[in-house]
């Protein structure tokens, strides 16, 4: 068979066709972004470099880098194919969008790309796949009425520490809201907006989870995570922020996790291919 | 690995022990693998649901994972040790061989302190580095200090306190949330 | 309107998208490259630059990437999208394929891949364009017969330079061959291999010529360059090579061109735009 | 160790077993450093005289050293192993996770056959990281084999041959070259 | 007190002045390096990188980079202070020689260069220092007249394994020979260039020996490798080599274990230094 | 004759000898600066690279490196020869010297300091130099006094720029105040400090000059400038600074001008070296 | 270069007419020396005392010398250029092909903007390109705009004012003072 | 210009002369376009079709165009040219500040001989450069040599021969095949 470049990129293709032909249904339309960009404290991600005497990265995360080159936007509904590095040359390929300003309000854009992700993961024959939908606001409205130190509870957030949360000398009604917070997962949770999404989108892949979601700080509310039961890693992951006052929601799903687990239902299960 | 199948039996879970080589063993509704203590948050971030660990390895290999409890065993500390004759602040350790079981955090701490060091990485027996001269300094657990005294060492520096710690897999906590949870909160309660 | 390399992209997204639908019916899969690669002579092209010690370049030149990952071959029918650097952190973007191996014959490889070129550059609504064909062969066996001096050879040929081939002090028999062969340019040239291609390629769109294509080296023999009248610079190219022993060919469009020259037909002639 | 001990006694010198936690112990003419197999060719590339390791550890670690004999016991080999449902070739391993002691051999072999692998580092019982599921094949040291068929899985490619080796500190073998000449000399010949 | 990098430039300040002093009396002229240069394969160790599109290496191994600079030369007697990067931002500083040329025979330059260590090494009060004799050119006649494999030789003298000298498929002859020169250490060697150097040197610090030095490429024959007791690493080393037929001898110490060893006797031997 | 880099190093190799020896005998200690270091904002000019995702400078400023390496500091008194880049891989290389903090007075220091350039340059055989004394203090203090914006003035001061000052829109007194100030050259100046200290140098060379020196942002108030008749680029300059509440001087002299017009008189004036 | 002439008559300084191909011609206590344009900054950075040169140049060059006077002459403006037919705005200019005398100020107003544009270096005759088709866009001095409404073209963006400058060497501001303060003051009384 | 002109006469082509400014002359079959000689590489490289211009303009800009026929006049050279008083070798001028209208011709030749030299760039009168003292020697276009004697400077190193050049554009080359190798062919008959 092949050196790994070559096998490695035949099962993405297969992939990554797939999914492109349903972002062109809806509407959206692919973005090529420059490999390398001049180096600012906003891209995140990519694997520094430097070129003539100014600091470079070579492809940044997507997300960051897309709204770094943003000067003045009416609607943006764009889709990408990209490999992203982390540190190393070595990156993972991903397939995602970014739904920019436009009519639609936000409800409406997060309910058409979740039935976005659920689509493309049934079409490549995923089925087990499970979308849970957290939000920043919430934790950050508590914060706000306790006077509490972000700093702290996001750093027990990340870790879901559930003993620093109780050693925080904090007001014990506080305590109490953050562990019911980090606790509460389930199939709704009297938010109206998520609520409504979890009704619209319909499908028992949604859960209501505030405390197991991963925080990056330009999402700005409404966060998703994309997993299934036997793929130790996440699938994919996106979220809400607001650019230039307007309102934006993106996800990107691993393109090399989407090709393992799609190879047996797309009837390429070649022998040797790890499971 | 005692105080931790203790405190499990208190909230009610009974720990099934392996015999002979036996790696994984089957009790009710639990499967139990034993494996080194510097490979369990390896596992746990991989796939396996849960695992106890201490924050040291946690942290040594920066493991992505949920840390719900701090358990109340194994609790001892990283520390600077030098040996007794010495009188030594951490800004006079420039260009000291360090001998240590945690070269990540040894670097970390070194570096934000702006203090140049060499560290070398052993696995076992640290005390014994300064003995034989391949190192000036080490970095290790402490807890009674009896080893550290007994072999003409001492601390200099606590850089962290250490402490058991339960893990759990960041989809694991998702895909089996209500047994996690529960498991969790009966651990939480006894502890 | 948008910062360039989104409005930059757009163009380049409509175009790639008609070009990869027409690949897919050909049965080309698409291949994904890594963004950087360790350093070899045999990558051509790229940015060059360091990681942990070692030497990498960025986005090389695709054909000698692509040769440089394989191992062991059967059939390799690909295409790929992607931009390629060349000494600066802004590169241009290409699309391409290459067909490596497999049963039919090179002669219907080229044949293939160039009413393809045809089909591509006539769907995007660009008429007036040409391709020419020639042969690296031709030059060799002139070489070899009069026993001349490769390098002085080539350099006239990459100027076509007839004062440079006056001025050698070569047989008046291998400089009339020269001088023909430089001059050489026609609808057939009583080679069968080319006259049998333009015969079954049937456009008037073909052209043989000797002496104005651009010699890589990892090519063979047959290479042809794609090129409009109203544009300075050249669309694309190919050649064929052979690669472990199999027959190979492939070319390659610069997407910008085709974006820049298509965007009138396709109906989205923004003004503004540069024609 | 044991057999360490062993050719020692044949060739004259006589071991002195360390006591409950003894680190070093003090016997004719030499003191003994009883540390972990990983820890040995660390000692003596910084300064112990001479040692005896594992010729898997000593490239893991790169080790400066001199390497004057290989000792005839520890032979076994270094081999990738799969499950034995899987009929697998190297070239098939694009992408795989394998769980290894030995990250830095495990890269090198993979990345000169041309294979991109994910190396995961674990210290102990490396047969369970494909039966729990979090690595796809494993590198490990095969001896009998037994412990792999037992955990149903098969050798397919052997990466080279491990066994005990004796190693000499570079500036020990200088400035103690006759004792050092003279041990070797009298290992060489029961061996 | 200060942070390391002034704290520990202090010490070697010290120390490369006396050793400054030394070269100067004997008519060595200080020589100063570029801190980049171009790459080339001659260029040894250093921290690979690149500059627009060019691949260079910062602060290599200071000889190999003297050699590339030499285009003709008559006589170079020259001394260097300056620190070397083997593959990492952080290096080593060193202080060396390399006398190049000129009328003295390749003997008396071996003898005046090694006295100079000695000098060195004494004044800066280190006393239990040695210094270890050998030569490559012993093992090149070897090899030679038993028509012996270079690679596999010199794999086993790296690792000084006799093992592998005793399972080669090569006549006893040989083998007695190679362990013989392998274990060959001691005061005299009857070799007479080296037997005529350490009688000339006459200093007990003195010792042949054929089996425990590096081998560097760039030697020619003789090397040195310098020593003490109570420290694991070497202190320095050298070697002959021919450039442009010349006869050349240099050597380096490391400035960093020179400052350490040497900290007690300069009389600042500061509480809480490393021993 | 040799290539670039060894008779240039030769020359700067004199050069730098009896410039050492008079720091020692003004006991200043040497210091070795590490060639790369993480890059800060604090390190100015080096050459910007990155190293294992990290990015570095290669040989920065060595004020502002050594600035950035002091944790806690008594007293420094040192002096370094080291090559400095500034963007590109080659470099000047400069001697000179910092004294931070101790027990002189500011005063005391810029005197000792002048007059030791004084004395560097007059035994390097190089007469007819001039060294500018001016104050950043007396700028700030008008600019504060009149309410002026400093960043319009410094433009103006940057190119002496008389148009600019007369058509900003300030009140006549400031405009006057700053064209005198902008005019000022001459043997005294009624500023207590300045005039001391050209006082106490007490040598035809020094001038007061408020208009012509190079404002660097991390020094204080005093500059000064070193140049010569015959040579269209600054010899050197330095100036005053406060550290960690400590008040410090440091100089910096061009090691290639010094020795371009030293080789003369250090007769050596070899033919055909540029003049 | 007249005018220069005329306002340093005024001045009281006499330029002495160069005959047929002088470079230099000595007068009154001057050298004059009469270059091309584009060489007078790189001159005086050099070494010569003092130039007269447009600010264009000045600023292209990038050239490290004070600029005591702006001179009352040479105002013209350096604009960004398009063919008269289209109505265009900088953002919509991605990826245009712009031909300038100034590729430096170009480049940094372009990517200030953060507009990407390929930028072709000419050195006469800016007109020339967008009529025979090799650029999209000019970037060059206007002074009446005759020249380029002569060639269909019209100005969309002004991006700085440009006039003659008095430029000075640092050194010789520094060892010339005198002299050169002095004719500073009597051509600033002049303008 | 003017032999150029008499050339194409002879190859039966009038060249019409541009009346005042005009930059571009439409005559029989041809417009002609009258640029910098700096220029007419640019312009043929990207889009008209053919031009006449100096090898050493080419070089320097490393145009991508065909150069089919070296024309018979403009032979001159570019030469490495120093006071006349100094006896130089090249290996000599090791940091010598050298002005030229050529930086990358002449930057080439420096480095591949292995001389480290500042390079400056001059648009005209070369010559005055070393006189005025801003540069040690020049690098520039000689021919008969009358110039720099009269400047008090000597060649002392030829880098290579420059002549003019009939230049063609790529793709002009392919879509007007026909007249441009008839045009080159009667040109080729006259020189």
């Amino acid at each position: 068979m092949y050196k790994d470049t070559i096998s490695n990129s035949f099962k993405l293709g297969k992939v990554a066709k797939i999914v492109r032909d349903m972002f062109y249904e809806l509407d959206y339309s692919e973005i090529f972004l420059p490999a390398m960009d001049r180096y600012s404290h906003e891209l995140r991600g990519g694997l520094k470099t430097a070129f003539n005497n100014e600091f470079y990265v070579i492809k940044p995360d997507v997300t960051s880098h897309l709204l770094s080159s943003i000067i003045k936007e009416e609607e943006l509904k764009v889709f990408y194919v990209s490999e992203v590095l982390d540190g190393t040359p070595k990156g993972t390929w991903q397939i995602g969008t970014e739904w920019i300003g436009g009519k639609k309000t936000m409800r409406e854009k997060i309910i058409e790309q979740i039935s976005t992700v659920k689509t493309i993961l049934k079409t490549l024959g995923i089925a087990d796949f499970m979308i849970d939908i957290g939000s920043l606001r919430k934790w950050r409205e508590l914060i706000e009425q306790y006077g509490l130190d972000k700093k702290i509870i996001d750093e027990a957030i990340e870790k879901r520490s559930i003993s620093a949360m109780g050693s925080m000398n904090i007001p014990e009604k506080a305590r109490g809201a953050l562990m019911a917070l980090l606790q509460k997962r389930g199939k709704t949770c009297n938010d109206p907006l998520i609520d409504s999404i979890i009704g619209e989108v319909n499908d028992d892949c949604m859960m209501v989870d505030f405390g197991t979601l991963r925080h990056f700080d330009y999402y700005d509310d409404i966060v998703i995570e994309i997993y299934t039961r036997n793929h130790g890693k996440m699938l994919g992951g996106g979220g809400q922020y607001v650019n230039r006052g307007q309102d934006c929601f993106g996800f990107a799903l691993d393109l090399g996790i989407l090709a393992q687990l799609s190879s047996d239902s797309l009837g390429n299960g070649k022998e040797g291919d790890s499971n | 690995m005692k105080k931790a199948a203790v405190i499990l039996e208190k909230a009610g879970v009974h720990v099934k022990e392996p015999e002979d080589r036996e790696l994984i063993v089957k009790g009710e509704g639990f499967s139990w693998i034993f494996s080194r203590v510097f490979d369990v948050p390896v596992f746990v971030e991989n796939g396996i649901d849960m695992g106890i660990s201490g924050s040291d390895v946690i942290d040594e290999l920066g493991a992505d994972v949920f840390v719900p409890l701090e358990l109340p065993f194994g609790q001892c500390r990283l520390s600077v040790i030098t040996s007794a004759q010495k009188d030594l602040r951490i800004e006079q350790m420039t260009n000291y061989r360090i001998a240590t079981k945690f070269p990540n955090m040894t670097k970390a701490f070194f570096s934000d302190a702006g203090i140049e060091v060499n560290v070398i990485k052993l696995h076992g027996s640290m005390e014994l580095a300064p003995k034989i001269g391949i190192a000036d300094a080490i970095v290790d657990i402490v807890d009674s200090g009896n080893t550290i005294r007994a072999n003409g060492l001492k601390e200099i520096y606590k850089i962290r306190d250490v402490g058991a710690r339960l893990i759990v897999n960041r989809v694991s906590q998702k895909t089996k949330f209500q047994e996690i949870n529960d498991l969790v909160e009966r651990l939480a309660r006894v502890i």
